[in-house]
C-alpha cells in the first residue's frame, strides 16, 4: 500500500486558527449577553458549527485527507440530522388532549 | 378457536386494511413460490448440464419491478393511513369515560364518579375512554374493536370504539408490564338501552343526605343548585366565596362558612344577600333537626356526606385491583391470599430482618400505603403503593380484610 | 507468523470511524437536549443562568488552546522536532488537568448549592429545570471521562515519543490520539452554549 | 476416508503459538471467526433451549413448567441472548470474519488485534449477560427491549443486563470500523468495486450500520443505568423526562440493527444460488446498490415500532411512508435471486436448500411486514404474537436459516471436511416444516387478538397455541439433527479438495482449510468476477 505523505501544517496556520476560534468564543459569549429570542440559539449554533469546521478541517488536518473521509463525515452527518429530524415529526406534533 | 366479530366500525376500519394487505401478500408469495419452484424443476442439473442463457441483468425487468411494487406499497400506505385517521376521530356525542390502569389492574371512572374494574357500556353508541397509567406503560388493547393504544405515565392517550350488540368483550393489555401482565386483563361489558339505564340506577352512588334535605324542605324551590338564577341566591360552589350582605341596612362583606349557613337557616332574615328581597322563612330545631341541617350544611359546602351506609370494603378491593394479585379463596398469585389473612401468623421482612406476626390493623394499613418497607416472606417487593386512596376508603379495606 | 502491513492512511481511516460513532454516542444527549429545550423554553433559561459562565468560558479557552498545542505537536513531529513535540504533549496534558480541576471546582459549588441529580433541591425547581441539570450532569460527565481517556492516551504516546517508538518517519498513533483529543473539543464547542449561554 | 485430525492441516497448525493460547491470543481472521463460531451456535442452542420451553409452556392455559415471573425472564434472556449474542454477530462477526479478507484477496483484517479485542468484548459481554441470570436480585424480566419506566423501576438484575447489551454494542462496533476499513484499504489487484462478492457488499452495508446506529443503543442503555444508580431520570416524567423518548432512541439503533441482521444473510443466500445455479447473479449493480439503499433507508423508519405508543399522529403518517420505500430494495432483491434460477443449472445443494428457505420465509416476514407497516392494520396487530411471529419469520427464517446456509456452504471450507448429506437434506425438511407450522400458527393467533408476552392466555387461543407448540418440537429435532450431522461431519467427515461446490468467489481457490495468510507468497491478483462460473468445475468428494 503507497504512503501519502501530508505536508506538515505551519505553526502559524494552526496559530491564526486558534485566534479565529477564540475570536468566535468571544461572538458568541457576547450575543449571548443580549435577548434576542429564538436567533440566539441559532446564532450559537451557527457559530460553534463554523468553530467545528475549524477544527476538523485545518486542526484535524481533513483538508488534507482523501475524499473517503469527508463523504465519511457528510454520510454521519446526514444520518445525524435524521436522527433529530424524524424524532421531531414526533416531538413537535404531539397532541395534548384538553 | 373463535373468530373476531367484524360488526363494528372500528374492527371495519382495521379489517379493510388487512383483508387488502393480507390479500395481496398471498398472491405475491403464491406467484414468488410457484415461479421458484418452477424453476427449480425445469432447470435442475440433472436435465440442464450447464445454464441455457448467461443473461446478468436487463434494466426494463428490474425497472419493472421497482416501479410496480413502489405503486402498489404506496396505495397500502396511504389505505392503512386513512383508516387510521377514522380510528382517532370520534364521533360527536361519544360517551366519555376514564380509564387508569396500573400495576396490573384496570379503573373506569364514569362522569358521575362512580369507579368500576370493568368498563360498563351502552350497546350501539360510540365511547371514548381517556387513557392514562400511574406506573409503567399499559396499553389498551380490545381485540373485537382492533383497537389498541398505550397507557403512558404523563401523557393521556384516548381510544373510541363502538359496541355493535350487548356482550362481553376482552380488554387485554399488549404493553408488557411485569410479573402481572398476563393477569391484566378485563372486559367491556355492553348492556342494551334498558340494562344500562338499569345499572346506572342500581349501583349509583348514594345521593348526598343533604341534597336529599334540599328536596325534602323545598329549598329547591327557591335556590337552584347549578348555579341558575332564582328568587334566592343559588347554592353553587359556595364554600369560601365573598358575600355581599345587608344586615340592618348596613352593606358588609362576609365570607361563606358553615357559621354563616347556619345563620341563615335559622335566622334566615338576619343577614340578607344584596339584591335579592328578604323573604326566606326560618328554620327552627322543629322542623329541621340538627343533624339534618349538618348534612345540608357538609352538602353546601362541597364536604362528603357523613350520615351515608359505610363504605364497602369488599367493593373497594374489586374495583381498586387488589384481587388482581391477592386471591380471595386461597388460591396462590402474585401476592399473598386474602383468605384468613387476619387469623395466620405472616412472616414479614422488615429492615433486613424476618419477623413472625398476626396481621392487625395497623399493619394492614401501613402495607396498603407504604408495601414496600415491609415485604412479605416469599413474595417479591412489587406492590404499588395505595396512598391515593382516602382515608375512609382506607379504613374500609382494612375493616374487611380483618373479617376475612 | 502474523500479519503485518503498514497503511497510516487507513490507521486514520479507522479513527475517523470510531469519531463518528462517538459523535452519535453524544448526539443522543443532544436530542434529548433539543426536545427539552422546545418543551420547557422558559425553565432552560432559568436553569442555564444557574451555571456560571466563568467557569464555562475558561473552560473553553483552555480545551481550545489544547487542541491547538496538540495539533502543533503533530507537525513538530513531522519536522523531527522531538523536544518541542514532547513539550507539547505535555502542555496539552496539563491543559486538560486545568480543565478537569475547573471542572471539579464548578461541580462542587453546584453540588453545595444542592443542585445535583436526583436532588431535593431540583425536584423543588420542578421538572424543566431539573431536566436541564439532568442532561447537563450527564453530558459533561461523559465528556470529562473523555477528556481522562484523551490525556491518558495522549500521555502513552508522549511516552512512546520520548522512547522514539513514535518517530518522525512514524507517528499515525499521535496523529489518531490528537484526533480524539479534537473530538473532545469538537463536544465542548457544542455543550457550552447549549448549556452555558442560552438566554 | 482418512483419519487425519481436523487440527493438521492449513491456518490449524500454523500458528505462533501453540495450544490454548494459540487461540486465545490468534490475531488471524479465521481463528476468531472459529472462536466466533462456536460462541455464537453455542449462545443459539442455550437460547433455543429457553424458547423451547416458553413453547412448551404455552401449549395450554395455565401455569405448568413455570411462573410468570420465571416466563417473563426466560423470554428476556432469550431475546437478549438471540439478538445481542447470536444474530447481531452471527453473520458479520463468525462468517464475515472467516470470508471477508479471503473473498477480497487480503491475508487479514485491517486491523487484527482490534478484532480480537472485538472477540474479547463479545465474550465479556456474554459473561456479564449469563452472570445477570444467575447473581444479584432475580435474572431481568423486561425484555430485550428494556422499556422504560418498567426498566428503570423492577427490582431484578437490569443494570448488569443492559451493561452487557453495552459491551457487546462496543464489539459491533469495532467489528463495523475494522470491516469498513478493511474493504477500502485492503482489497487485492484487480479487485475493483465492481467484482466484490455480494456477501462482501452486504457485510460493507453492515458495517456501516455498526458505526453510525450502534452508539445510541450505547447512549441510551448508559442512561437506563445512570436512571437506575442515580434514580435521577432523563425518562422520567417527573424530571421532565418522556418515556417515549426512550423507545425513538432505542429504536433508532434496534430498527437499523434488524438490517445489520438481515443485510449479511441476503448476502450469504446472493453467495449461494448464483453458485447452485452455475449462473451470474442477476443484477449485480441493483443487488450492491440496494444493499447500500436498505442500509440507509433502515435508519429512516424506526418509529414504525411506536404507532401505538402515543407518539403524534404526523409522525406516524412519515414513518408508515418510509416503511413502505424500505420495503422496495427487499422486494427487488427477491426477484433478482428469483431471476438467477432462470435457465440456469440447479444443484439442489444442502445450502441450496435453506437458501430457498430463505427466500420463501423471508418473504412472508417481508409481506407480514407491510401489514405491520400500514397505521391502521397494525394498531391491531401491534405487540400480538403476530408480531412475534413476523420477526421470527425474518431474523429465524431469514437470518438464521441463512445461517445454517452458510454454515453448510463454508464449514467445509474451514474444516476442509463434508458433512453428509441425506442427513442434511432430513434436517432441513424438519427444520422447514418445524419453522413454518410454529410460528404460522403464533401469525395466527395473533390475528385472533393473543397479545405477546403472556405467559397464561384464554381459552379461546389454545388450538392454535398447541400447533405452534407441536410444531416446535419438529424444529427441535431438525435442529439436532442437523448440528449432530454438522459436528460428525468436522470431526471426521470425508475429505475434500479446494472448491466441493464449483464457487467462483476466491475463497474456492484456496486450499480447504486455508492456510495462515491465506494466499501463500504470492499477493493473489484478481482478474474474474466472482459469479464467472466459466471453467470452474466442482471437485468431486
Amino acid at each position: 500500500m503507497s504512503e501519502e505523505k501530508h505536508e506538515p501544517v505551519p505553526y502559524q496556520t494552526f496559530i491564526l486558527i486558534w485566534v479565529a476560534l477564540i475570536i468566535l468564543t468571544g461572538i458568541t459569549v457576547g450575543v449571548a449577553q443580549f435577548d434576542f429570542g429564538a436567533v440566539n440559539i441559532w446564532v450559537a449554533l451557527s457559530v460553534a458549527s463554523l468553530k467545528s469546521a475549524l477544527v476538523l478541517f485545518v486542526f484535524m488536518h481533513l483538508r488534507q485527507e482523501s475524499l473517503l473521509f469527508k463523504i465519511g463525515l457528510l454520510a454521519m452527518l446526514i444520518i445525524l440530522v435524521i436522527f433529530i429530524g424524524l424524532t421531531f415529526t414526533d416531538v413537535l406534533y404531539r397532541e395534548v388532549l384538553p | 378457536m373463535t373468530l373476531l366479530p367484524t360488526d363494528n366500525p372500528t374492527a371495519q376500519l382495521v379489517d379493510g386494511v388487512m383483508i387488502y394487505i393480507f390479500g395481496l401478500s398471498l398472491l405475491l408469495l403464491l406467484g414468488i413460490t410457484i415461479v421458484t419452484i418452477y424453476f427449480v424443476v425445469k432447470y435442475r442439473r440433472s436435465r440442464c448440464p450447464e445454464p441455457t442463457s448467461d443473461v446478468d441483468h436487463s434494466i426494463v425487468l428490474e425497472a419493472i419491478w421497482t416501479v410496480l411494487p413502489t405503486l402498489i406499497v404506496l396505495t397500502m400506505f396511504w389505505y392503512g393511513w386513512v383508516n387510521y385517521v377514522g380510528l382517532t376521530e370520534v364521533p360527536e356525542g361519544a360517551m366519555e369515560v376514564s380509564a387508569t390502569a396500573r400495576m396490573w389492574s384496570w379503573q373506569f371512572e364514569y362522569a358521575d364518579g362512580r369507579r368500576e374494574n370493568r368498563l360498563f357500556v351502552p350497546a350501539n353508541t360510540p365511547v371514548k375512554v381517556r387513557l392514562q397509567s400511574t406506573d409503567v406503560i399499559h396499553s389498551f388493547f380490545v381485540p373485537a374493536f382492533r383497537i389498541k393504544k398505550d397507557m403512558v405515565p404523563g401523557l393521556e392517550t384516548y381510544v373510541w370504539f363502538e359496541a355493535p350488540k350487548p356482550g362481553s368483550y376482552d380488554i387485554f393489555c399488549t404493553e408488557y408490564c411485569g410479573v402481572g401482565h398476563a393477569d391484566m386483563i378485563t372486559t367491556i361489558e355492553a348492556l342494551s338501552a334498558e340494562d344500562y339505564a338499569a345499572w346506572l340506577v342500581a349501583d349509583a352512588p348514594p345521593e348526598h343526605r343533604g341534597l336529599v334535605v334540599l328536596r325534602e324542605q323545598g329549598c329547591i324551590g327557591c335556590h337552584s343548585i347549578d348555579g341558575t338564577p332564582g328568587i334566592g341566591p343559588s347554592l353553587f360552589e359556595l364554600a369560601g366565596s365573598p358575600r355581599q350582605v345587608e344586615i340592618d341596612g348596613q352593606t358588609t362583606e362576609i365570607t361563606i362558612d358553615d357559621d354563616y349557613l347556619i345563620r341563615a337557616i335559622r335566622e334566615a332574615n338576619y343577614e340578607v344577600v344584596q339584591g335579592y328581597p328578604a323573604m326566606m322563612p326560618s328554620y327552627d330545631e322543629a322542623s329541621l333537626n340538627n343533624d339534618d341541617l349538618q348534612s345540608l350544611v357538609d352538602y353546601m359546602m362541597g364536604r362528603p356526606d357523613t350520615t351515608s351506609a359505610p363504605l364497602d370494603g369488599a367493593r373497594l378491593i374489586e374495583i381498586n385491583g387488589c384481587t388482581g394479585c391477592h386471591s380471595t379463596d386461597g388460591s396462590p398469585s402474585i401476592g399473598p391470599t386474602f383468605q384468613g389473612i387476619s387469623s395466620r401468623d405472616i412472616t414479614i421482612i422488615r429492615d433486613g430482618k424476618e419477623v413472625t406476626q398476626q396481621a392487625d390493623a395497623d399493619y394492614l394499613l401501613r402495607a396498603l400505603v407504604d408495601p414496600s418497607v415491609e415485604t412479605v416472606k416469599g413474595y417479591p417487593d412489587i406492590m404499588p403503593p395505595s396512598d391515593y386512596l382516602s382515608p375512609e376508603e382506607l379504613d374500609a379495606i382494612v375493616e374487611h380484610l380483618l373479617q376475612q | 507468523m502474523s500479519f503485518e502491513h503498514r497503511d497510516d492512511t487507513g490507521d486514520r481511516f479507522g479513527m475517523w470511524l470510531f469519531l463518528y460513532t462517538e459523535v452519535i454516542l453524544f448526539s443522543g444527549l443532544f436530542i434529548l437536549y433539543a426536545i427539552a429545550l422546545i418543551t420547557y423554553p422558559q425553565e432552560y433559561i432559568t436553569a442555564s443562568n444557574k451555571l456560571n459562565i466563568w467557569f464555562g468560558g475558561a473552560n473553553t479557552v483552555v480545551l481550545l488552546t489544547s487542541s491547538l498545542t496538540i495539533a502543533l505537536a503533530i507537525t513538530a513531529i513531522q519536522r523531527n522536532q522531538i523536544r518541542l513535540c514532547i513539550n507539547l504533549c505535555v502542555a496539552t496534558i496539563g491543559l486538560a488537568i486545568v480543565f478537569l480541576i475547573n471542572k471539579y471546582f464548578e461541580w462542587s459549588h453546584e453540588i453545595s448549592l444542592g443542585i445535583y441529580p436526583a436532588s431535593e433541591t431540583l425536584r423543588d425547581m420542578g421538572p424543566g429545570v431539573t431536566s436541564f441539570f439532568n442532561l447537563y450532569y450527564f453530558t459533561a460527565g461523559l465528556h470529562g471521562l473523555h477528556v481522562l481517556i484523551g490525556a491518558t492516551l495522549i500521555t502513552v504516546v508522549a511516552v512512546m515519543v520520548a522512547k522514539g517508538k513514535v518517530t518522525s518517519d512514524r507517528y499515525v498513533l499521535l496523529e489518531n490520539s490528537a484526533l480524539y483529543w479534537h473530538l473532545v473539543d469538537l463536544v465542548w464547542i457544542f455543550l457550552f452554549p447549549l448549556y452555558y449561554l442560552i438566554i | 476416508m482418512t483419519k487425519t485430525p481436523l487440527t493438521n492441516s492449513g491456518f490449524y497448525s500454523e500458528s505462533p503459538r501453540s495450544g490454548v493460547l494459540g487461540w486465545l491470543l490468534s490475531t488471524d481472521h479465521k481463528r476468531i471467526g472459529m472462536m466466533y463460531l462456536g460462541c455464537i451456535t453455542t449462545m443459539f442452542i442455550v437460547a433455543a433451549v429457553l424458547g423451547l420451553a416458553m413453547r412448551l409452556q404455552l401449549f395450554t392455559p395455565g401455569q405448568h413448567i413455570m411462573t410468570a415471573q420465571t416466563y417473563n425472564a426466560t423470554f428476556t434472556v432469550h431475546g437478549i441472548i438471540m439478538i445481542f449474542l447470536f444474530i447481531i454477530p452471527s453473520i458479520p462477526a463468525a462468517f464475515g470474519n472467516l470470508l471477508l479478507p479471503i473473498q477480497i484477496g487480503a491475508r487479514d483484517v485491517f486491523f487484527p488485534k482490534l478484532n480480537l479485542l472485538s472477540w474479547y468484548l463479545y465474550i465479556s459481554g456474554a459473561i456479564l449477560a449469563i452472570l445477570a441470570i444467575f447473581t444479584g436480585t432475580g435474572a431481568p424480566d423486561t425484555g430485550w427491549t428494556f422499556y422504560v419506566p418498567f426498566s428503570t423501576q423492577t427490582s431484578t438484575n437490569v443494570s448488569l443486563a443492559a451493561m452487557a447489551a453495552f459491551m457487546l454494542g462496543f464489539s459491533s462496533i469495532l467489528t463495523g470500523i475494522n470491516f469498513v476499513t478493511t474493504i477500502h484499504r485492503l482489497r487485492a489487484e484487480g479487485m475493483g468495486w465492481g467484482r466484490l462478492p455480494l456477501f462482501v457488499w452486504t457485510l460493507y452495508a453492515t458495517a456501516w450500520i455498526q458505526v453510525l446506529a450502534t452508539p445510541m443503543l450505547g447512549i441510551t442503555l448508559v442512561l437506563v443505568m445512570l436512571e437506575r444508580f442515580f434514580g435521577a431520570g432523563l425518562f422520567d416524567v417527573a424530571s421532565g423526562g418522556d418515556p417515549i423518548l426512550f423507545q425513538h432512541l432505542f429504536w433508532i439503533y434496534s430498527h437499523p440493527a434488524v438490517y445489520i441482521m438481515i443485510l449479511p444473510a441476503m448476502g450469504v443466500i446472493s453467495e449461494i444460488i448464483p453458485t447452485f445455479s452455475r449462473k451470474p447473479l442477476f443484477g449485480y449493480w441493483a443487488m450492491a446498490i440496494s444493499s447500500l439503499a436498505i442500509a440507509f433507508a433502515g435508519s429512516l423508519v424506526w418509529a414504525h415500532h411506536m404507532y401505538a405508543s402515543g407518539m403524534s399522529d404526523f409522525a406516524i403518517l412519515v414513518f408508515s411512508l418510509l416503511t413502505f420505500i424500505v420495503a422496495i430494495p427487499s422486494a427487488i432483491k427477491i426477484f433478482n435471486w428469483i431471476s438467477t434460477l432462470y435457465k440456469g443449472s440447479i444443484q439442489l445443494g444442502p445450502p441450496m436448500l435453506y437458501a430457498l428457505a430463505f427466500i420463501l420465509q423471508f418473504a412472508i416476514g417481508g409481506l407480514g411486514g407491510l401489514a405491520l407497516g400500514a397505521a391502521a392494520a397494525d394498531i391491531h396487530l401491534h405487540d400480538t404474537t403476530f408480531v412475534v411471529g413476523h420477526f421470527h419469520y425474518t431474523m429465524f427464517g431469514g437470518t438464521g436459516f441463512a445461517f445454517f446456509a452458510a454454515l453448510h456452504y463454508w464449514l467445509p471450507k474451514f474444516t476442509g471436511r463434508m458433512y453428509n448429506h441425506k442427513i442434511a437434506f432430513i434436517a432441513w425438511g424438519l427444520l422447514f416444516v418445524g419453522f413454518n407450522v410454529t410460528y404460522m400458527a403464533m401469525q395466527a393467533v395473533g390475528i385472533q387478538g393473543m397479545p405477546r408476552r403472556y405467559y397464561d392466555y384464554l381459552p379461546e387461543f389454545q388450538t392454535l397455541n398447541m400447533v405452534a407448540t407441536l410444531g416446535s418440537w419438529v424444529l427441535a429435532a431438525g435442529l439436532i439433527m442437523m448440528f449432530a450431522n454438522l459436528l460428525k461431519g468436522m470431526l471426521n467427515g470425508k475429505l475434500i479438495g479446494m472448491n466441493p461446490w464449483g464457487g467462483a468467489t476466491l475463497e474456492w481457490q484456496v486450499p480447504s482449510p486455508p492456510p495462515m495468510l491465506n494466499f501463500g507468497k504470492e499477493d493473489p491478483v484478481v482478474t474474474r468476477g466472482p459469479y464467472d462460473y466459466k471453467g470452474v468445475k466442482a471437485d468431486e468428494f
